[in-house]
């Protein structure tokens, strides 16, 4: 069967004032059906432009210059504008943001912004205008009492100021859900929460990937959430998958020497990054051979001549390193 | 929201108090005596201390300003020195003039200057943005006359589409007046030949006087977009599918316009001050040839009014825009 | 909307656009003839260029302005009439005046109505010149000296009897500046005894030719009158008159110039730059009237301040100023060179008197002497202009430049009149020098060399020369008290040769005035009092 | 200084900006050595007056036969000190009322911003009239008044700047360690408060030069014969639509000036901090 999700070998540059910036330089993930895959990365080692990529909404200036991303067998990538929304966007792929604060528009009620969505994405039940309306409005309220938000009638005519950093996670959470996706992919939607409210909405995450029979692509920089959530775990590092596989495998046989030191550095798996020394390669002057091996530990010459090969570790992990070619 | 109002026009009062210090003593420091202005060219020296005594130009300057505000608080602005008629009666008639004039340019400067705003936000850094740029600068840059008297030779003189000057054909009898408003007493009085005919007289006179409106409302609208689209929600609201032109005129533009709305109320100010030049040149009937004639003139009592009242109009605008502000984004009248 | 054949081709007129919308930009480069006409179709209505004034009541306002208006909407016992100027009779059908000048009648002619249908009659004539009298503004300057309210009375309906305080030749001479109000219309309106000053600031109360429409009336921008078809005169010598007097006053040179090339004037103010004749006469349809009025224009020096209390000096300014290149070069010719303190087509002027010339070498003579005699002619001097006049500016700048070349420092202050008139009340706050123009408010001498040069009439802008002679004082004040025009004329003449000996003041020139007129203007009639304005004659063409 | 340079020099506007203000700037200093009639600044030639633009005089003459290029280069001098005067003057002002009110609290930062409000809400051209009036019209009347008028502008901004940067760690921390008033306010928010201020100058003395064409358009600014732009246009009214070179080429010379300042100050806000949004 063909995962939902593969991104293959995807390469995107960007032209800056001071040159191109190669922020992708062959990222490769796959996300089977029903499961959730935790991408974990530096920040700046281009998690989000990774994001951008699949939903086609990449910024100014940046081109795919490789690589394709295989949804459902089709590759997203040549999609135009129109046809990624008119059929990609949250229709089949829901968006849980970083930041819900920053997500919502501040000026909108909450219930204006989350029917709009809908309002284009929603399946088609054959109810027409205010029916339809009204449809929406109701699986919303029901998504909203699942989700455990207060109050959910009255919450789609406040503000998002209104609410709580979790609640407004919740909604949207709930919204990503509203038009019925098979893909839903989360950007860190838990870094600006408190760690109780963390814990919750893990919880309800995962609660979620099985109700409604959804796969989920989580992003984030902390290895603690994977390892709670997660089924699959792929790390970047400067803009390329060094390592990719089970959860279980590669966190207790990191193969890579860049998950290695991650996690050795932070036995506790905290969330952060600071310390490896040295620094993380600039996208505008990428070296030769391994991207890690400034910082490696175990850096031979070799690693500085080509660039890595894909190889197959014990653990089952894929790992770009040429300690296993 | 009406206690909001309240506060703000509360706040007001103090400072129209203070324009009014401030501008009565200055003008009581102009060394041109008005008795002598009023009693005209022929007068002789009887005739002016006489004058002197009857309007108080003899007494202290205080107690010629306590006689003046008790005065204002009862709506009298006192009588002009040169034409003998109670400024607020002169005011009443010609301030729709001007507000007619100010609504219809700011009118057009907001409907033609948003989308432009909106475009070069859009297109930010590219020709079309910077030629946007280069034509926003040029509408503050260009000196106001000359470019009325460009549209007057165009318009009127070569193509004769439009009027050269006035608000209404010297053939055609005014509309009775029920609000004073040119236009809109001509259709509430059914009078569409004068509605049709103010119409044409008012489009030159308000395009003049958008120009400069509509630089700057083209720029803050731009920078207003530009720091918009910034913002995560907006590609949040790109990622969950909602339709471009949507996005833009209704999600992005409402975040975008306060900075617009600000500006605004600025030059709502500037406008009626502006209006000046643009009502000297198009013969418009309104307030500023008015305060032009008053300080040609040395007429206090007319320069006081006006400036008083533009100070109203102004702090009434500004008490407008802040409850646009807070139409605009809810969290501001929370906060307020 | 209408326009002339020639240039209303429609297809023509599609092709041309793009040219013009180019052309525009280069503004004048377009011949003017090719400006589209929206002349008003119907020629029952005439679009006035002439200034409005202040306000519309005759008795508060008297200038220029207030004399263009009143001729059309008031009457008068006795009116100037034609070019040059005569006094005629006009409500008045005659008047007498006792030998010693002190008791004036005149009879009233009979049936005079008002446009309220009422009938005009002495007791009218009596509360007008009360009203005058009370108000004490402009117009009651002439009279408020030499009458008393209770001296003026009507013993019979047709017969109104004046007596005066002292003898005072011009007395006469103002008379038409006094319009007949009506008292039926203005003391319904009268408020805390105003004498109805606040309601007929904006309304008529009249007899004249036409009638004010007070909803076609807001200050200084526009005003509508009516015919009154039951004129006393009559329209026997008009049979077609216009209908309706649309005053429009254009505030900006360039608009008024373009509105009398479209059509939408019919005529523009009397004050058009020189500059301005040829566009206009090239023009298919407008064209400049030229008339010579009496307006005087001059450069005043305040006689007390140092150098100008010197005559030397005084000599010196006078022969530095170039009085035929400015008439010739700037005003485009457009003026009389008048060397007299007065309009040199009035009465009493002294023929064989000769004025001064520019002559800068004669002018160092003079400032060579002056300094010997210690006065101190490098001193900067500041000569004080209307801002808004052009033309005063200019006369300015070339004296200035004149002045600069035999060393003299002269500094050009833009001001305004009411500043001027204020700062001329004093001999301390009077500039060094200014400039102004000193129109007709009376045909006499009085309203020239009486009043500029009797010094009791220092503190009025008028004798802001501070000029002070015993003789010429005796003089004009004995012209003063006599009633008679041949007894007056020598005295007058003989004040003015010793003024020009004194050489107080720089006088330039005697106005020309000019005035645009569309082409469909017939009948138009001229007199120097209130500049032409008088519209009884006019017919529209076409 | 390098980096904001290589940084305009992206933004073409801004680097047209700059080359127009640097030309003014060159005009203004070399004008009565560059201009072909300096003489004309004064003097009068009856016999060539209103001339059409011409070889000898590409700009045409005005009413009084002065050849318009010499006077409209030598008048660069006379706006760009306008708009110096004007500008400096309100900043001497407007500044350490903005410093003091924003670093202040209480009554007397109350009274400073009210009475910036009150100034404010004066129509700036009715009190600058007003002023232009009390004075006698004059160059420096109408400079005074424009000073009087402008420096609420940067009261405002260095007010809200004063009360983002107080309020920020970084003076805290200063006050901490118990460093005086004065100091802070001058070695530590002052520079901090600085961009806009000039960002606003920048702008400003493009709109000083407009609003003094507009007073001497009015009459109240400069004064004859002075080679002044707007005045040449004031002047120039009377014999419109005719002598249309007597406007155009002083009415070109302000608005190339005016936009030069614009430009460059928009690019430098741009540079500066993209989010400044308050001017006019």
């Amino acid at each position: 069967m063909i995962p939902l999700l593969k991104v293959d070998s995807l390469k995107v540059s960007i032209r800056t004032d001071d040159g191109t910036a190669r922020v992708l330089d062959d990222v490769g993930l796959t996300l089977e059906r029903g499961r959730i895959l935790g991408v974990v990365g530096e920040s700046g080692c281009g998690k989000s432009t990774l994001i951008r990529a699949i939903m086609g909404i990449l910024p100014k200036g940046a081109s795919v210059d490789a690589g394709h991303v295989w949804f459902e067998g089709e590759n997203l990538l040549v999609f135009s504008e129109a046809e990624l929304n008119g059929r990609i966007r949250s229709s089949r792929i829901g968006f849980i943001p970083q930041d819900p604060l920053l997500a919502l528009n501040p000026v909108f009620k909450v219930g204006t912004q989350l029917l709009e969505a809908m309002r284009w994405h929603a399946p088609d039940d054959g109810t027409r205008g205010r029916e339809r309306r009204r449809r929406h409005v109701e699986r919303l309220v029901g998504l909203l009492r699942r989700m455990q938000v207060p109050d959910p009638e009255t919450a789609l005519e406040r503000y998002p100021h209104q609410f709580s950093g979790g609640q407004r996670q919740r909604l949207l959470i709930a919204a990503s859900l509203a038009c019925a996706p098979t893909l839903v992919i989360a950007d860190e939607p838990t870094t600006a929460l408190d760690v109780t409210t963390q814990h919750q909405i893990l919880l309800l995450l995962r609660e979620l990937v099985g109700e409604f029979g959804l796969s989920l692509l989580f992003v984030t920089h902390d290895f603690g959430v994977v390892a709670e959530l997660c089924d699959d775990l792929c790390v970047i590092y400067a803009g390329q998958t060094v390592e990719a596989g089970p959860v279980q495998a590669v966190l207790q046989a990191p193969a890579h020497p860049y998950t290695r030191a991650l996690l050795a550095c932070h036995p506790d798996r905290a969330a952060s990054f600071v310390g490896i020394p040295g620094r993380v390669p600039s996208p505008l002057a990428r070296p030769a051979g391994c991207q890690f091996a400034a910082r490696c530990g175990e850096a031979e010459p070799r690693c500085r001549e080509a660039s890595p090969p894909q190889a197959r570790a014990r653990s089952g992990a894929d790992v770009r390193c040429v300690q296993y070619a | 929201m009406l206690r909001f109002v309240l506060r703000r026009c509360a706040l007001v009062l103090p400072s129209l108090l203070g324009l009014l210090v401030v501008t009565f003593l200055l003008i009581h420091a102009v060394p041109s005596d008005p008795a002598v202005a009023m009693a005209g060219d022929a007068a002789t020296p009887e005739q002016i201390a006489q004058l002197r005594l009857q309007y108080g130009l003899d007494r202290p300057i205080w107690e010629q300003f306590a006689v003046y505000v008790g005065k204002v608080a009862r709506f009298d602005f006192g009588e002009s020195a040169f034409s003998h008629r109670p400024v607020a009666l002169d005011i009443v008639q010609r301030l729709p003039a001007t507000l007619e004039l100010t609504f219809a340019s700011l009118l057009l400067s907001v409907l033609i200057g948003v989308p432009l705003g909106v475009a070069a936000g859009l297109k930010h850094n590219t020709w079309p943005d910077h030629l946007l740029r280069i034509f926003s600068v040029l509408g503050v840059a260009i000196a106001a006359f000359w470019f009325a008297i460009m549209l007057q030779l165009l318009f009127a003189m070569n193509l004769g589409w439009l009027p050269l000057r006035g608000e209404l054909s010297a053939t055609l009898s005014k509309p009775p007046v029920v609000t004073g408003f040119l236009l809109l007493d001509s259709i509430v009085t059914g009078r569409w030949d004068a509605f049709a005919d103010g119409l044409r007289h008012l489009l030159l006179p308000a395009v003049t006087l958008a120009l400069g409106g509509l630089a700057t409302i083209v720029r803050f609208t731009r920078s207003g977009v530009l720091d918009t689209l910034q913002n995560d929600f907006v590609f949040y609201e790109r990622a969950v599918g909602y339709r471009w032109p949507r996005l833009v005129w209704i999600y992005v533009l409402r975040n975008s316009l306060t900075a617009t709305v600000t500006q605004i109320g600025l030059l709502f100010g500037g406008l009626i001050a502006g209006g000046v030049v643009v009502e000297a040149i198009f013969d418009w009937p309104g307030i500023g040839s008015y305060t032009v004639q008053a300080i040609l003139t040395g007429d206090r009592q007319v320069m006081l009014a006006v400036t008083l009242l533009v100070g109203a109009v102004y702090a009434a605008v500004n008490i407008l825009v802040d409850v646009a502000h807070g139409l605009l984004d809810p969290r501001l009248m929370e906060r307020a | 909307m209408t326009g002339t054949k020639e240039n209303r081709g429609p297809v023509l007129g599609r092709r041309r656009m793009g040219n013009l919308a180019s052309g525009a930009l280069l503004a004048g480069a377009l011949p003017a003839v090719s400006f589209r006409s929206v002349q008003a179709a119907d020629s029952s209505t005439f679009v006035s260029g002439f200034a409005l004034p202040m306000n519309l009541d005759p008795h508060q306002v008297y200038d220029v302005p207030m004399q263009s208006m009143m001729l059309n909407a008031y009457d008068n016992l006795y009116r100037y009439e034609g070019d040059p100027p005569k006094i005629v009779p006009w409500l008045a059908e005659s008047h007498t005046v006792s030998d010693d000048g002190l008791q004036w009648e005149f009879k009233l002619r009979p049936n005079l109505k008002f446009h309220d249908g009422s009938p005009l009659t002495a007791d009218d004539v009596v509360y007008s010149f009360r009203r005058v009298l009370a108000l004490k503004l402009a117009p009651a300057g002439a009279f408020l000296r030499i009458l008393k309210p209770e001296n003026v009375t009507a013993p019979d309906p047709l017969l109104v009897r004046f007596k005066l305080e002292t003898s005072y030749a011009p007395f006469f001479a103002a008379i038409p500046s006094i319009c007949i109000v009506n008292p039926r219309v203005i003391k319904p309106n009268e408020k805390d005894g105003d004498w109805g000053k606040a309601w007929l600031a904006s309304n008529g109360a009249g007899s004249g030719a036409y009638r004010i429409d007070p909803k076609g009336y807001r200050p200084l921008e526009y005003l509508d009158m009516e015919i009154n078809e039951g004129h006393f005169k009559g329209w026997a010598d008009n049979p077609k008159p216009v209908k309706k007097i649309a005053y429009r006053p254009t505030k900006e040179t360039s608009t008024r110039v373009l509105a009398l090339l479209n059509g939408t004037l019919d005529c523009t103010d009397p004050n058009l730059p020189a500059d301005q004749v040829e566009q206009i006469n090239a023009s298919k349809i407008a064209y400049v009237q030229k008339d010579v009025v009496m307006r005087t224009f001059v450069i005043r020096m305040n006689n007390t301040k140092p150098p100008f209390d010197n005559l030397n000096a005084r000599l010196c300014f006078a022969h530095a100023f170039n009085y035929m290149g400015f008439i010739n070069d700037i005003l485009g010719g457009y003026a009389t060179r008048d060397p007299y303190p007065m309009p040199e087509n009035l009465w009493g002027i002294p023929k064989d008197a000769k004025g001064y010339d520019y002559d800068l070498k004669k002018a160092k003579e003079y400032m060579a002497k002056a300094t010997a005699e210690g006065a101190p002619m490098k001193r900067p001097l500041e000569i004080h202009v209307q801002s808004e006049n052009e033309q005063s500016v200019q006369g300015a700048q070339l004296f200035q430049s004149d002045l600069a070349q035999i060393g003299i420092n002269l500094k050009v202050v833009g001001n305004i009149w009411s500043n001027l008139t204020t700062a001329a009340a004093k001999p301390e706050t009077t500039p060094d020098m200014w400039v102004h123009w000193v129109s007709t408010y009376f045909v006499d001498p009085e309203n020239w060399v009486g009043q500029m040069y009797d010094s009791q009439f220092h503190g009025t802008w008028k004798a802001s020369s501070y000029y002070k002679n015993a003789d010429v004082d005796a003089l004009l004040r004995k012209a003063r008290a006599t009633v008679k025009q041949e007894v007056r004329a020598p005295l007058y003449e003989e004040a003015i040769r010793k003024i020009m000996a004194d050489s107080p003041d720089i006088w330039i020139y005697n106005s020309m005035q000019l005035q645009g007129f569309n082409k469909r203007v017939k009948g138009r009639r001229f007199c120097t009092v209130g500049q032409g304005a008088e519209l009884r004659w006019i017919t529209l063409a076409g | 200084m390098k980096p904001i340079l290589a940084r305009l020099s992206r933004d073409l506007p801004a680097m047209l900006g700059l080359g127009v203000v640097v030309v003014v700037l060159l005009l203004a200093i070399f004008g009565p050595w560059i201009a072909p009639h300096p003489e004309d600044a004064s003097a009068s030639h009856l016999l060539r007056r209103l001339k059409p633009p011409s070889a000898d005089f590409p700009f045409g003459t005005d009413n009084l036969g002065r050849d318009i290029l010499s006077r409209v280069i030598l008048g660069a001098r006379g706006a760009l000190q306008i708009a110096l005067t004007v500008v400096v003057v309100a900043m001497l002002i407007g500044v350490p009322l903005g410093l003091v009110a924003g670093y202040r609290s209480g009554w007397l930062s109350e009274t400073i911003m009210r009475v910036t409000d009150v100034v404010l809400a004066i129509p700036q051209l009715v009190l600058a009239l007003a002023l232009a009036q009390l004075l006698t019209p004059s160059l420096e009347s109408a400079m005074l008044a424009l000073s009087l008028t402008y420096w609420p502008f940067f009261t405002r901004i260095v007010y809200a700047e004063t009360r983002r940067l107080s309020a920020s760690l970084f003076v805290d921390a200063l006050r901490g360690v118990g460093a005086a008033s004065p100091r802070i306010v001058f070695l530590h928010i002052l520079p901090n408060a600085l961009s806009p201020v000039i960002v606003r100058a920048t702008i400003g003395l493009g709109f000083t030069i407009l609003v003094a064409a507009v007073l001497g358009f009015l009459g109240m600014g400069a004064t004859p014969p002075a080679p002044d732009w707007g005045l040449a246009i004031a002047d120039s009214r009377t014999y419109l639509p005719r002598a249309w070179w007597y406007a155009t080429f002083p009415g070109l010379a302000i608005l190339i000036t005016v936009m030069g300042f614009n430009l460059l100050g928009d690019g430098l806000r741009d540079i500066v901090d993209p989010r400044l949004r308050r001017s006019r």
